[in-house]
């Protein structure tokens, strides 16, 4: 029980971490750490196909895409 | 100013969601359809898989849907992204180290099949169309960075996701068909916890897999292209 | 009898083939939408007759209903899959000629699926199934708004999908409520069991559900995407827009209320809230220079109306509301059409440089003229019959409140009649005489929908009996609840 | 702490929830609200697949004899939540694509400045 309030805190700290940080870059892997602990809660929550899609999909793939668009556009937030 | 008039806000919301969540309590059963499919699901489906048996027969409906969506966004990325392109610069692109490139060559087979395990598998164990798809996807983004170099032929793709989307239909309007009903699952439903059962829920995934792999595939490709 | 699941999966199948059609011949691309759209045309008015007696619910997968997605055809959703089919009909007929630059075969393929979407969210049955397909219309959308790919295109684009995505969001946390509270997604199946909740927990998911689909409705405070996406889109886009996607809207709106959460306590809410988009929308029309954002903030106007009379809830108000949905669709299309190939010609968007318009392109200007006063509410085109019907319906109400709020209405359409009779006045009292020979009407193609458009627009004026049938049955349907949890649920 | 026992989950989804419509409200980074929607997103899928939960489930799946059909948490939201992802995933990949246009065109992605040099 006590693991998954960690793990619950520390997605929260890892959301609040992606809405501070200037460097877009950062706030894309927090963002990448809230999904990814999502995938555990889905996970530990009975939810395997989910677990695997957050995972895949909504850690893995999206940041990816976040890292293409950063390059392209600009690194820092004004 | 707008800071604190969010914060007001969201606070509302807040104690709007927690009066209605009152009546939700955490952890105890409170659903009449989900009870349905899992005592049901099998019998009628086939796959051993309950969240498959919704996701690709009772629900499949959605899933055509779903897979629309993700289609409009590869095609309206696509158009986005092309209307007034200027000619591409020729590119230098810095060869990968030799161990990279044979290592990234020796994975991506290994990847693709593990991607294809999953959604053939989608019916019997967790996985299923759109996580192979990912990780279908997840090998060609893995060729890109590390062996630098295109491994997806804009045709093919679009070809796999037409094709793809058109078979969906096709199978359902075979179903109406048949049945009655469109999306009927009308092929032997099979011995459960075999790979050849659950009628048409295998060809479904697969559509899907395939389908959803050269889709994201396909995006990232739009993107990365012209990045340098 | 006709599947009405065909309504939705034959689009999508020709959608998907549009890129196959292509490895054949590239000219093949840009007829598949409007043959799609005409065999919806056929196949709905086909089921009118069957739905005039009782509502056709389908299963899709072959369960019974609360275990599987079905739709359920009754009289609303065959009239507005009928009006979506004939607007896209007629504007992907506009299309072929009008859309030339970009990635057209892109171009098609989204148009159609916008189509298929709004399609399958009046005709499903199920509110998360209606969620997938707002989705698949919202995101078509956004993508067709961006096509042109100029400074403004994208900038209203951006800020179309980021409240677009913030609504889907609250939505699908109204969803979640929903599913937690009465687990099951069956919008008959929630309709029967609402009663049962206590009415404080029901009603945030009802406020979700409102704010999120009200966003695609732009129901006032929710409305800032709209003058931009409206007005920066490829012309043929913002009739489509103006003339069915938001519509679409408000039915979602209308069948959560009214058929979902039959929630009676809020109509006179929405009847406020009507009224104060009305006025909002036609203030800000009148001080536009801007052609294109003058008929953007003239749909917002409309809609208010339009939320307006299915506030009054009675009827007559249902089928007024109904009615002006038919009436707005089709001249706000037609508008939009006309304007297209006016800013073609001139090259600008700017009132002013429609001068002698009237005799460059005489055709295009009558069909403005008529599309205008349409709007407006003149006799005898199809604006008259339904703006009669909101105002009678908010009389017969007897109540000194309603006939304060028509008077302020019919100040609404007052300022609405001024700013597009300034807008007439430019288009044939000013500007140097051109002589006759120097006419520049817009091609063949884009001409025959204008025509049609204008056509029906006088013949439903005319006779409004044609409608009548359907617009009752369909205020019914949208009434009575317990007609509806019966139809689908037996 | 009987209290958070029971909500945690709740807590941490709508967290998520907040924080995210927080991002997307205040923030002007056009990339920091797409930051935003996907985590709201993902708030939205674990507030979903919470409400399915049941003390001491297993997973949907019958992947041998001797699992009890009784004990199964809720499919439903399982499968709502794999369709909310990919639609996730779509509108996200659409709305980077308008960014980086949206760069070309005005050389900013901070929304402010874009209103301010308006066309």
């Amino acid at each position: 029980m006590i693991f998954v309030f960690l793990l619950v805190l520390l997605m929260l700290i890892a959301a609040i971490a992606a809405s501070i940080f200037k460097d877009l870059i950062s706030a894309v892997i927090a963002a990448a750490l809230v999904s990814l602990i999502a995938a555990i809660l889905f996970y530990l929550l009975q939810a395997p196909d989910v677990a695997m899609a957050e995972a895949a999909i909504g850690a893995a793939l999206v940041t990816v895409v976040f890292i293409i668009a950063i390059r392209r556009t600009k690194r820092f937030e004004e | 100013m707008r800071r604190i008039i969010s914060i007001l806000l969201l606070g509302i919301i807040a104690l709007g969601i927690t009066l209605s969540l009152a009546k939700i309590p955490f952890g105890t059963p409170k659903t009449k359809v989900g009870r349905y499919y899992i005592d049901k699901g099998v019998e009628e489906t086939g796959a051993t898989n309950i969240v498959t048996s919704v996701v690709v027969n009772y629900r499949a409906f959605d899933t055509l849907g779903e897979v629309t969506v993700l289609f409009i966004a590869a095609i309206g990325l696509g158009a986005v992204l092309t209307t007034g392109r200027r000619k591409k610069p020729e590119r230098k692109i810095e060869p990968a180290s030799l161990v990279l490139y044979t290592g990234c060559r020796f994975l991506f087979p290994l990847i693709l099949l593990f991607g294809a395990y999953i959604f053939v598998h989608g019916h019997l164990t967790p996985g299923g169309g759109f996580q192979g798809g990912a990780i279908v996807a997840s090998a060609f983004v893995l060729t890109y960075l590390g062996c630098r170099e295109r491994r997806i032929s804009e045709r093919g793709s679009k070809l796999a996701e037409s094709l793809g989307g058109l078979i969906f239909v096709i199978v359902g309007l075979v179903g109406l068909a048949v049945g009655g009903y469109f999306l009927m699952n009308f092929l032997p439903k099979g011995i459960p916890n075999f790979l050849f059962s659950a009628g048409i829920i295998p060809i479904l995934y697969i559509v899907i897999g395939v389908k959803v792999g050269s889709e994201l595939a396909g995006i990232i490709d739009n993107l990365i292209e012209e990045s340098e | 009898m006709v599947n009405p699941v065909l309504l939705i999966a034959v689009p999508l199948g020709l959608a998907f083939a549009i890129p196959l059609f292509g490895f054949i011949s590239q000219k093949l691309e840009k007829y598949i939408p409007p043959v799609a759209m005409l065999f919806n045309l056929i196949v709905s008015l086909s089921l009118i007759p069957k739905v005039l007696e009782q509502p056709i619910v389908v299963s899709i997968g072959g369960f019974p209903p609360p275990f599987c997605i079905n739709l359920v055809a009754g009289p609303v959703g065959v009239l507005f899959s009928a009006i979506i089919a004939l607007v896209g009909f007629l504007v992907s007929i506009y299309a072929l000629d009008y859309i030339k630059e970009g990635a057209t075969e892109k171009y098609h393929m989204l148009y159609l699926l916008l189509l298929t979407g709004a399609t399958g969210v009046v005709l499903t049955g199920d509110i998360f199934n209606l969620f997938v397909f707002f989705e698949i219309l919202c995101i078509s959308s956004y993508a067709l708004v961006a096509y042109l790919g100029n400074r403004a295109g994208i900038e209203s684009a951006v800020k179309y999908l980021i409240q677009g995505a913030i609504g889907s969001s609250l939505v699908l946390i109204g969803v979640a409520l929903l599913y937690g509270l009465f687990g099951t997604l069956n919008m008959a199946d929630i309709a029967r069991n609402i009663d049962s909740v206590s009415p404080i927990s029901v009603f945030v998911p009802l406020v979700l559900l409102i704010t999120g689909l009200g966003i695609e409705g732009a129901i006032f405070p929710l409305n800032a995407w709209l003058p931009d996406a409206h007005s920066s889109a490829p012309s043929s886009i913002s009739a489509i827009l103006s003339g069915i996607a938001i519509e679409v809207g408000i039915y979602a709106v209308a069948r959560v209320i009214f058929t979902v959460f039959g929630a009676s306590s809020i109509f006179l809410f929405l009847v406020l809230l009507g009224l104060l988009t009305l006025l909002v929308g036609e203030m800000s029309a009148f001080s536009q220079k801007n052609i294109k954002r003058l008929l953007a903030y003239s749909s917002i106007g409309q809609i208010g109306l339009i939320v307006f009379a299915l506030g009054i809830a009675t009827s007559y108000g249902v089928v007024g509301g109904l009615f002006q949905i038919i009436s707005h669709s089709l001249s706000k299309a037609l508008l939009f059409l006309a304007v297209g190939y006016m800013i073609y010609r001139t090259g600008s968007m700017d009132i002013s440089t429609l001068d002698g318009m009237g005799k460059r392109m005489p055709f295009t200007s009558l069909a403005f003229t008529i599309g205008a006063f349409s709007l407006v509410g003149l006799p005898p085109f199809v604006g008259f019959p339904s703006k009669f019907l909101i105002v009678r319906a908010a009389l017969a109400k007897e109540e000194v409140l309603f006939t304060v709020l028509i008077a302020l209405v019919l100040l609404g359409t007052v300022i609405e009649g001024a700013y597009f009779f300034r807008v007439i006045q430019t288009l044939y009292f000013k500007g140097k005489r051109v002589s006759p020979n120097k006419r520049e009407e817009a091609p063949i193609a884009a001409l025959i929908p204008i025509g049609i458009l204008m056509i029906l627009i006088i013949v439903i004026g005319v006779y409004p009996r044609l409608v009548t049938d359907i617009l009752n049955s369909a205020a019914s349907e949208l009434l009575n609840r317990i007609g509806y949890i019966k139809g689908v649920l037996g | 702490m009987s209290f958070l026992n029971h909500y945690i989950y709740y807590i941490g989804a709508f967290g998520l929830i907040f924080i995210g419509l927080y991002i997307v409200l205040v923030k002007h980074n056009l990339i920091k609200v797409i930051i935003g929607l996907s985590i709201m997103e993902t708030g939205v899928n674990l507030f979903l697949i919470s409400i399915g939960y049941i003390k001491g489930g297993t997973a949907p799946i019958f992947s041998t004899p001797e699992i009890e059909a009784a004990r199964m948490v809720d499919p439903v939201p399982q499968a709502l939540v794999l369709t909310a992802i990919v639609i996730g995933v779509a509108v996200l990949a659409l709305a980077l694509s308008l960014a980086i246009r949206l760069y070309q065109h005005y050389g900013t992605l901070n929304l402010r400045k874009i209103k301010e040099q308006r066309w």
